[in-house]
């Protein structure tokens, strides 16, 4: 079955990153697909390449980077939401006259179209939020 | 029309103490163009959001509020709020903006978009959604 | 020596009002404000408990936050007033301690 | 068809899970996570309301986040039941759709 | 002394579904340093954050709570804990970890550091701060 | 009077920026002194000056910035928090191997200290959250 996800807080700070990280971790061993993860709100955050978590703790971004490299999920941050937050990547900072980006790699930005689209094509969404 | 598929979003909180409200009403302003069944329900504190009369000057915040009645023209004619949540707030249908859409079935009359329906309905609206966006 | 309580959620929505009105002592103050202002609403379900309480301490909303919300002081509880934050600032400093309902 | 909710917070705090409670209908399930595992505790205030809406509508809680709270499937009502994340997304799959109550 | 004054830490959130708990332990540690007087509160959902027995393999977020069990030699000696926000989560002072702290005053005897008080005397400790931090 | 202020949820997803913003400029405009806020929590994303927020919406990190030097306010990000969240300044992204910076200029990284002491030092605590 496909199922598509959406993430709609920041990492740490709640715990809906680290749900959907599990949930989708079982999902794909079920041998479902997860074609596509959404992070809207401050979900955009959890993009972020320059957190430092202490030693002892996990590290979100890298997580689902690597879990994405890993299955091949589309991990799509909704640009405007990311445009409020401060979360670019280099050509929204060249295009926004900002001296730096912070966007992960495995991560994209793109319109909300992409979350619609995702509603449109997986058999089921499941929201993880605050 | 078989990839046709009912969304409904899903609001529940208040507007400007956080961004949800407008954050969601982006998204459906988006998803207005992907030519799916769109109905909007307001449960809880979500049915403020619909309060006419909003004037944000004095906390500095923009006030989107008036997006909502141009909802029509993105052709989303179903905001669905649940009488239950109104009245534990001391609200009326009086106290909410009036949305109007145009309905092409019958000679593009102006119809009201805005449906109070009790909560036993709203909770035939959620079951008939395909996909509930929650905000 | 009293207490200025700040109360910024709904009160329809979570319990932070009402477990600031159960702690708050006669002679504090109440000032609710972004989300808290609907505490200050007449003719809800909430109202005969608030305006009970706001017998011993004084209520208050942040003007400006129930205009946004499309509410005038007409609207309000009689055991509640409006300020600004100028009187936002005069309640901090007339109090001995702010104490925040996250 | 039939509907999956999800509520992640806690009942003492939210109106989420008696918003979920009052919405669901028979044959429906709800699952309980994160600090919405706390709804799923016997000999609360709450026990007995979620018992009741328990016998038209299955409840569960997700048991990592009851564990991570310190507590086990001993002190849940009898009517819910504990699943893990394989079991989340079983009933992900099970149900026609998912809503969250956030 | 003059300048000692009363800091108190509120804790009225779970642990884990929010980071709240967690940053409160952390300013609780880095406050002790300098020598104020300094109570913690555990209100409504805040008792949550006591509870013995924390799991946290199963969500992959760090357990936090051997941290309260050092509190005592931080020299923090006071853990209110309201008996009204227990009772309405079904929960008994058992159900707490154990948190102790060595009394200077009594021959460094070791003495329990969490106090179960009713709601009326935690308005008391509350009136009685001189800076309030809301977790 | 001294006001210390204390911001704890970051800009636009909740409105406690705002609301602090119009606080802390009220209590100045009245005579008080704000020697310092604090950002902790999601507060600290507050400090980002990458965000671009429309056009027609305001700007928060930049009304701090310009409020903090017209008064002498010390805008202070928790350390500890910002390193989770992914907020460094130019001296914290070096020491952690990080390529980009995203600090705005009117903010300083320091320890939780200083909000221990705000606490001590002023007459009121402010708190503004979620």
């Amino acid at each position: 079955m496909k199922i598509g996800v959406l993430v709609s807080e920041g990492p740490y700070t709640h715990q809906a990153a680290d749900t959907a990280y599990k949930f989708v971790t079982a999902a794909l061993a079920a041998g479902h697909e997860v074609p596509r993860v959404f992070f809207y709100h401050d979900g955009v955050n959890v993009a972020t390449r320059l957190s430092v978590p202490p030693q002892d703790e996990r590290h979100i971004q890298q997580n689902w980077t690597a879990l994405a490299k890993e299955h091949g999920i589309d991990l799509v941050v909704c640009i405007a939401a990311a445009q409020r937050r401060g979360m670019l990547d280099e050509n929204e900072a060249n295009r926004q006259g900002k001296d730096a980006s912070n966007i992960a790699e495995g991560f994209r930005i793109s319109g909300l179209g992409q979350l619609i689209e995702m509603g449109i094509q997986t058999d089921r969404l499941v929201t993880f939020g605050d | 029309m078989s990839d046709v598929k009912k969304f409904l979003y899903l609001n529940r909180r208040a507007p400007y103490g956080t961004i949800y409200a407008l954050e969601s009403l982006e998204v459906v302003l988006i998803g207005a163009a992907f030519e799916q069944d769109v109905a909007l329900a307001f449960v809880d504190d979500g049915v403020f959001q619909l309060t006419k009369g909003q004037n944000t000057d004095g906390i500095g915040v923009k006030n989107f509020s008036p997006t909502f009645r141009a909802l029509g023209d993105y052709d989303v004619q179903k905001l669905y709020v649940e009488r239950e949540s109104l009245e534990e707030r001391g609200l009326s249908e009086d106290d909410l903006m009036e949305v109007v859409y145009e309905d092409e079935d019958d000679d593009w009359e102006e119809k009201p978009a805005i449906r109070v329906i009790s909560r036993a309905e709203m909770a035939d609206v959620m079951a008939d959604a395909d996909v509930v966006l929650s905000f | 020596m009293s207490t200025l309580h700040t109360v910024n959620k709904s009160p329809f929505t979570t319990q932070a009002l009402v477990s600031c009105l159960n702690h708050a002592k006669p002679g504090d103050a109440i000032l609710m404000i972004e989300d808290g202002v609907y505490g200050g609403l007449g003719g809800t379900g909430l109202t005969e408990i608030i305006a009970e309480f706001g017998k011993n301490v004084s209520l208050y909303v942040l003007s400006p936050d129930l205009a946004a919300r499309g509410f005038d002081a007409g609207r309000l509880i009689g055991e509640v007033e409006g300020v600004d934050y100028d009187g936002f600032v005069d309640l901090v400093t007339k109090h001995d301690r702010t104490q925040a309902w996250l």
